[in-house]
């Protein structure tokens, strides 16, 4: 899961900015610090051949170059971030080969949900794509705050119930890799992990064949057995029912997940999660 | 070290321009309290500015429940704005009775603000019962959440503002013109004064331009 | 609630024996242990007859030193309760290898919250706040700050606060939120338990002490320094004062307002950001956040202050580049207020908006850079003396620095992307937090010590504490930035990843170093107390300092100085001593006046104890009791402003007497460096 | 906060005071700002009913009388004025409408924005049905 290791061009160019962006710093920090530790050593009250001016307290000069070192830095980076925020936008489109898959994510309690509307299949805490394809994310969230996050692949988006984000990326190499949640979501989070498949264009559609024949069917119905709080084990497939269901969950027609059940009024209430273990 | 203090060239130099003066040491009393206070109501003031924030979000939230425009009923809010108004100049009034530690005058001036300031309350009062009556409460919609959190929140404030009067006409009753009580007096008159600009704003951005919303 | 409420229900509202955690024994034991240590001192207090001492010297003092001593001390207690969270995190995640690891998610969640809410709120808050309040009025030459006894309620409702947090843990449960409580997952329908009430209560409660310091300490910088003290004479330390408190009057409204909100939506079914009825969860992302960034400079502005004071004391030099200090000081007041966004950019508000945020975050390292350059060239020249206040400012510089650099490139939107909520900016925010306001508190603790008590810190054991605090700090936060650059995120209570295992427990040997870090620090105060008579300061001025705190003597008297002293220039007090080699101190002796000082006041310490009840029962929902509480706070206060008489005089021959011990010592002083 | 701005702490007065007035000087003064604030008003709810304004105009003129308003508050009941002895006051005052200004202001430009990109439901079914 090394960021510095990118499996995609919305990662490579991250890193790469994030890359760029410490090296440009660091040339100034290092001969910071070594300055720091230099004059404190130079300097010391011990050192004798040390010159002791008291009256160097101001310097026209030196404060030119004080301000002007950080504010030049500052406006490098400062043109690095504008032009990095506006072509890493998330929602900007990231042109792959062949036909873009589009991707419908849901953060569940705790675990992931996600929805191939074009295909007619979902699947949970598994996301198999095609390498080379554009992949168009719509996230949302069944009930609290996630963030969907693939490191290997880059940029990371927010999901929030009744809210859609949007997130296009694209993953370059066959292999297997890891996404998560990075946003705290209650007792069940660090099971939030879900494999990342990607797999070569021509077997997608094969996979797509196979696991379209699933028994299990994703409606409204099995739709809310899902959002209940828990940590699924499992990678369990379904068909999907009607493409339209994550319209139905980010408009909120289907009405946001419960949260954890009562068991008494007290202080401290049980979660699924706890179950789960 | 500037030390180019010169009172005499101050005379000569009427807007005071490149004279440095000795700072002169602590501020009065009274000064320093009223200055305190002002801070106060300047970090209210930002507190204030949250909720005017989460009101112009919010503000189109209604949930298919009422908007501000089927709601509000602008009679009742310019009664409410003349008290508050009225009430603004009778503390004047009263604040410059202590000034010159006129009794009469002084509990004339607070009882009617007094009573000015239980108009209001009584008026948002009794629109608050309507709404929630109607089915229109705070729950019914984050507008209406937002709504009854800055009106209301301006409310508290001047309920507070009403014990306050209270606590300062009973302090004038048992302790007479003294000293820190005319302190007091000063930050209540500031306090009240303040609730004004508020309501300045609610009315205009909660009931006039909520109504068009 | 449509059935009738029972008696029980009404008189203990949510109240019930199920809230006390008699299945989880960690947090069971803790808090028992804590409540006998507390039972304990109070036995010993009462035994011994101290009781009387500490109601009249401090817990009804309104004395800026003792206050400030009382909000040290609170901090220094929370910073141990904090540590014991952060140690348990660290082994946690040391060892939640495919594993639950030895706390279960419920209780991990607690802690990880619990542990930010405290060191924020109750650690770094309360210790520049006290070190604020301890100094401030020396240096600018008064006898009290503004509204001294509005000073004790504002430290006894942070007290307040900390004590409702505590409370948690043996009754009820804390926030499993973390640590800004971000809905909906705080909101009734996922956090039903009384942890987020716990929370916000607390927050509110101890947010007002905060404002009222924060008004008190603007009010005493603008409003009362000495004679001649301009402006551009002020002391570093008072600038980043009234800069920090500033930020506060104008932030903590925002806090106050934010979790009204969240509490409204709680207790009353308001809809700010519930996922139902039109609320909105992002507005709660951004209010927070617009206190949450200015916070941090509230934190690190006063230790900026501090680091000016040690590193030109300790330099033997005038700070270098003053103006331009003030002038950097000033300019990140006003930025602090503009770049809250940079702590959601990936909630996708757009090119534009996040580039501008990130752009006006990073131009705050501009005159944060300045800083750092100009007490770079104040040790310029100088004659440096490494005791360890200036220890800790060289290892802040070091620390500080690289802190700086994560944090520009967490400005970077693109690389945030990547790196937001990861261990990467867990490891950025604790360097500049660590690094920065912690290791400034420790240096003014050091630094100060000496004033405030009169007698002098342990050398040897303060390097100790450093060293291992320093190589603990790296040791432990190196790793997390590394595991952050290995995708791994925040409040992972146990994970499966195989490479991140290693610098978890590289991490948790770091707190393991930090601990004997903290330890030695607790060394040093005991060896120190022991050895208290050789290291006695008899002079006032144990450093060779600069500005006017040391033109009294240590500890100083309750009235501070019997004159208030006329400053003619930066570096007050040096300029007094130059002055007095010159001429050798003027020897007739001055006239002694009367001087009037605010009496001691409860009003502070039983507020405190009306808000605890209130804010108690506000979170269990016992409605009698909140009222009663709040009638009880308002009587307070009228009874304070019934009371006829504010000041009691202290008689000048007294003053003469105190303060004519003070001025022998410092002639003898100045005839030594003038031998010297 | 340069130099030149201490210099007035000498005669520095509180918010809220006057400098010496008399008693009929300061209630008159009273009298001109209730005058104004009532006058002001009067004019806001008068724009906000009527139909002779151009109606898109009306939330400027709205906000424009309201700072207007409370400008009339500022100087006739708080007593804060431009003077030099109340530079201090003036100071605060301007920092805290710089926060507000910049609470508010971030606040409905970023949940703008916030909500253009992640359209609530409504606007939603609207452009994907």
């Amino acid at each position: 899961m090394n960021l510095l290791d990118p499996q995609g061009p919305v990662a490579a160019a991250n890193s790469t900015i994030l890359v760029d962006s410490v090296f440009i710093m660091l040339a100034i920090v290092v001969p910071t610090i070594f300055a720091i530790l230099a004059f404190a050593f130079w300097f010391r009250a011990s050192n004798t051949k040390a010159r002791f001016q008291p009256g160097f307290v101001y310097s026209g000069r030196v404060e030119m170059v004080v301000w002007a070192i950080p504010a030049l830095t500052v406006i490098l980076l400062g043109g690095v971030a504008w032009i990095g925020s506006h072509q890493l936008d998330p929602a900007a489109p990231v042109p792959g080969t062949g036909s873009p898959v589009r991707i419908q994510a849901v953060s569940l309690d705790w675990k992931w949900l996600f929805i191939y509307p074009d295909q007619r299949i979902a699947t949970v805490n598994t996301l198999t794509v095609p390498a080379g394809a554009e992949l168009n994310f719509q996230l949302t969230s069944s009930s609290v705050m996630n963030t969907f996050f693939i490191p290997q692949l880059g940029s990371m988006i927010y999901t929030m119930n009744g809210m859609v984000t949007r997130l296009n990326l694209r993953a370059d190499n066959e292999g297997k890799l890891k996404g998560m949640s990075a946003h705290f979501s209650g007792d069940g989070f660090p099971d939030m992990m879900f494999d990342v498949n990607v797999i070569s264009p021509l077997s997608f559609p094969d996979w797509v064949a196979t696991t379209a024949k699933t028994d299990a069917v994703l409606n409204e119905e099995s739709y809310k057995k899902l959002m209940q709080q828990g940590i699924e084990k499992g990678k369990p497939t379904y068909r999907l029912e009607d493409p339209r269901l994550f319209n139905l969950i980010a408009t909120q027609h289907i009405p946001p997940g419960p949260g954890p059940e009562l068991m008494s009024d007290a202080g401290r209430p049980h979660s699924g999660g706890h179950d789960a273990r | 070290m500037s030390m180019t203090a010169t009172v005499g060239r101050a005379h000569a130099d009427p807007h005071h321009i490149g004279v440095v003066v000795e700072h002169p040491g602590p501020a009065p009393k009274r000064t320093v309290t009223a200055y305190g206070f002002w801070v106060f109501l300047l970090s209210d003031i930002v507190m204030f500015s949250c909720f005017f924030a989460a009101y112009a979000v919010l503000v189109s939230q209604t949930a298919d429940g009422p908007k501000g425009s089927e709601i509000f009923e602008q009679r009742n809010v310019a009664i409410e704005t003349v008290c508050l108004l009225l009430s603004s100049f009778t503390c004047g009034m009263a604040s410059i009775a202590a000034d010159v530690r006129n009794r009469f005058w002084f509990y004339l001036g607070m009882t009617v603000t007094c009573v000015l300031g239980l108009i209001f309350l009584a008026i948002e009062f009794r629109e608050f019962a309507d709404l929630v009556s109607r089915g229109y409460g705070p729950s019914r919609s984050a507008f209406l959440s937002a709504f009854f959190s800055l009106v209301g929140c301006h409310g508290l404030h001047v309920s507070a503002g009403v014990l306050w009067l209270l606590t300062m006409m009973a302090q004038v009753f048992a302790k007479g013109f003294r000293a820190d009580v005319l302190r007091r007096m000063m930050c209540f008159a500031l306090f009240w004064h303040a609730l004004d600009i508020i309501w300045v704003g609610v009315f205009s951005v909660v009931y006039l331009l909520g109504s068009g919303v | 609630m449509p059935a009738a409420p029972t008696v029980e229900a009404m008189m203990l509202g949510k109240l019930d024996w199920s809230a006390i955690p008699f299945d989880q024994p960690i947090p069971l034991i803790a808090g028992g242990v804590v409540l006998a240590g507390i039972l304990a001192v109070l036995i010993w207090v009462v035994v011994k007859g101290h009781l009387p001492y500490l109601w009249h010297e401090w817990i009804t003092s309104v004395d800026h030193k003792r206050i400030g001593v009382m909000y040290i001390l609170l901090a220094s207690m929370m910073l141990l309760r904090g540590g014991s969270d952060a140690i348990m995190m660290r082994i946690q995640q040391a060892i939640a290898y495919q594993s639950q690891g030895y706390l279960p998610p419920e209780h991990y969640n607690q802690i990880f919250s619990a542990h930010g809410t405290i060191m924020i709120f109750f650690v770094a808050m309360p210790f520049v706040i006290g070190l604020m309040n301890l100094i401030v009025p020396l240096q600018l030459g008064v006898r009290d700050v503004a509204f001294p006894t509005l000073n004790s309620v504002g430290f006894w409702l942070t007290a307040t606060g900390a004590l409702l947090v505590n409370l948690s843990l043996v009754i009820g449960e804390f926030a499993r939120t973390g640590w800004l409580a971000f809905p909906p997952l705080s909101e009734l329908s996922y956090s039903p338990g009384v942890g987020v009430d716990y929370y916000a209560w607390s927050l509110q409660i101890s947010g007002v002490g905060t404002l009222v310091a924060g008004i008190n300490l603007v009010t005493t910088v603008l409003k009362l320094r000495t004679k001649g003290m301009n402006y551009l004479r002020m002391p570093m330390f008072c600038w980043t004062t009234l800069a920090s408190n500033l930020l506060i009057v104008a932030a903590f409204p925002i806090l106050t307002a934010t979790l009204a909100m969240l509490l409204l939506d709680r207790y009353l079914g308001f809809h700010f950001f519930t996922n139902e009825a039109g609320g909105n969860v992002m507005m709660f992302m951004n209010l927070i956040w617009a206190w949450g960034h200015p916070e941090v400079y509230i934190l690190v502005l006063p230790a900026f202050g501090i680091f000016s004071e040690v590193v030109s004391t300790f330099s033997g030099k005038a700070l270098f580049g003053y103006r331009s200090m003030v002038l950097a000081t000033m300019a990140i007041c006003v930025i602090s207020f503009m770049v809250w966004l940079h702590h959601f950019f990936t909630m996708g508000a757009g090119p534009d908006v996040n580039a501008i945020f990130g752009i006006a975050s990073m131009i705050i390292a501009v005159p944060t850079g300045v800083k750092i350059y100009n007490w770079l060239f104040t040790m310029y020249g100088g004659r440096i003396r490494f005791a360890t206040p200036m220890l800790w400012a060289v290892g802040f510089m070091v620390t500080f620095i690289i802190g700086g650099l994560t944090g520009v490139l967490v400005a970077v939107p693109p690389a945030d992307f990547m790196l937001h909520n990861s261990m990467f900016l867990v490891a950025h925010f604790h360097n500049v937090i660590i690094g920065g306001v912690l290791f400034g508190a420790f240096a003014g603790f050091e630094y100060w010590f000496p004033k405030a008590f009169g007698f002098r810190l342990d050398e040897r054991w303060g390097k100790l504490a450093f060293w291992f605090t320093f190589s603990g700090f790296y040791i432990t936060f190196v790793p997390l930035y590394v595991a952050g650059m290995l995708g791994m995120t925040r409040r992972m209570q146990h994970y499966d990843v195989a490479e991140w295992r290693p610098w978890m427990i590289v991490a948790a040997i770091g707190m393991a170093v930090l601990s004997i870090g903290v330890i030695c620090q607790i060394m040093q105060l005991v060896v120190s107390i022991r050895n208290r008579e050789a290291l006695r300061d008899r002079t006032g001025d144990p450093w060779d300092g600069r500005s006017l705190e040391w033109a009294t003597s240590s500890p100083p008297p309750v009235f501070n100085f019997a004159f208030h002293p006329d400053v003619r220039g930066e570096d007050a007090y040096w300029d007094m001593k130059i002055a007095a080699q010159q001429q050798s101190l003027e020897h007739e002796e001055p006239e002694y006046h009367d001087i009037e000082m605010p009496r001691n006041s409860p009003t502070g310490f039983v507020c405190a104890f009306f808000a605890t009840i209130m804010g108690f029962a506000l979170i269990w929902h016992i409605w009698w009791l909140v009222i009663l509480g709040s009638l009880g706070a308002f009587a307070t206060f009228v009874v304070f402003a019934w009371r006829d008489h504010d000041e009691y005089v202290i008689p000048a021959a007294e003053v003469a007497a105190i303060d004519r011990v003070n001025l022998e010592e410092r002639r003898n002083l100045v005839s030594m460096a003038g031998a010297i | 906060m340069s130099d030149q701005t201490h210099m007035h702490v000498e005669h520095d007065i509180a918010p809220g005071d006057e400098e010496q007035h008399s008693v009929g000087e300061r209630i008159i003064g009273y009298v001109v700002g209730l005058g104004l604030a009532l006058l002001l008003t009067a004019t806001s709810f008068f724009i906000a009913g009527t139909d002779l304004v151009w109606q898109p105009s009306i939330p400027v003129a709205l906000i424009v009388l309201a700072i207007a308003q409370m400008g009339v508050h500022l100087v006739f009941f708080l007593h804060i004025t431009t003077g030099p002895d109340n530079t201090n006051n003036v100071l605060a005052l301007a920092f805290g409408l710089l926060v507000v200004f910049l609470v508010v202001g971030g606040t409905v430009w970023i949940m703008s924005h916030l909500n253009q990109n992640m359209p609530p439901m409504d606007q939603f079914i609207r452009m994907h049905s």
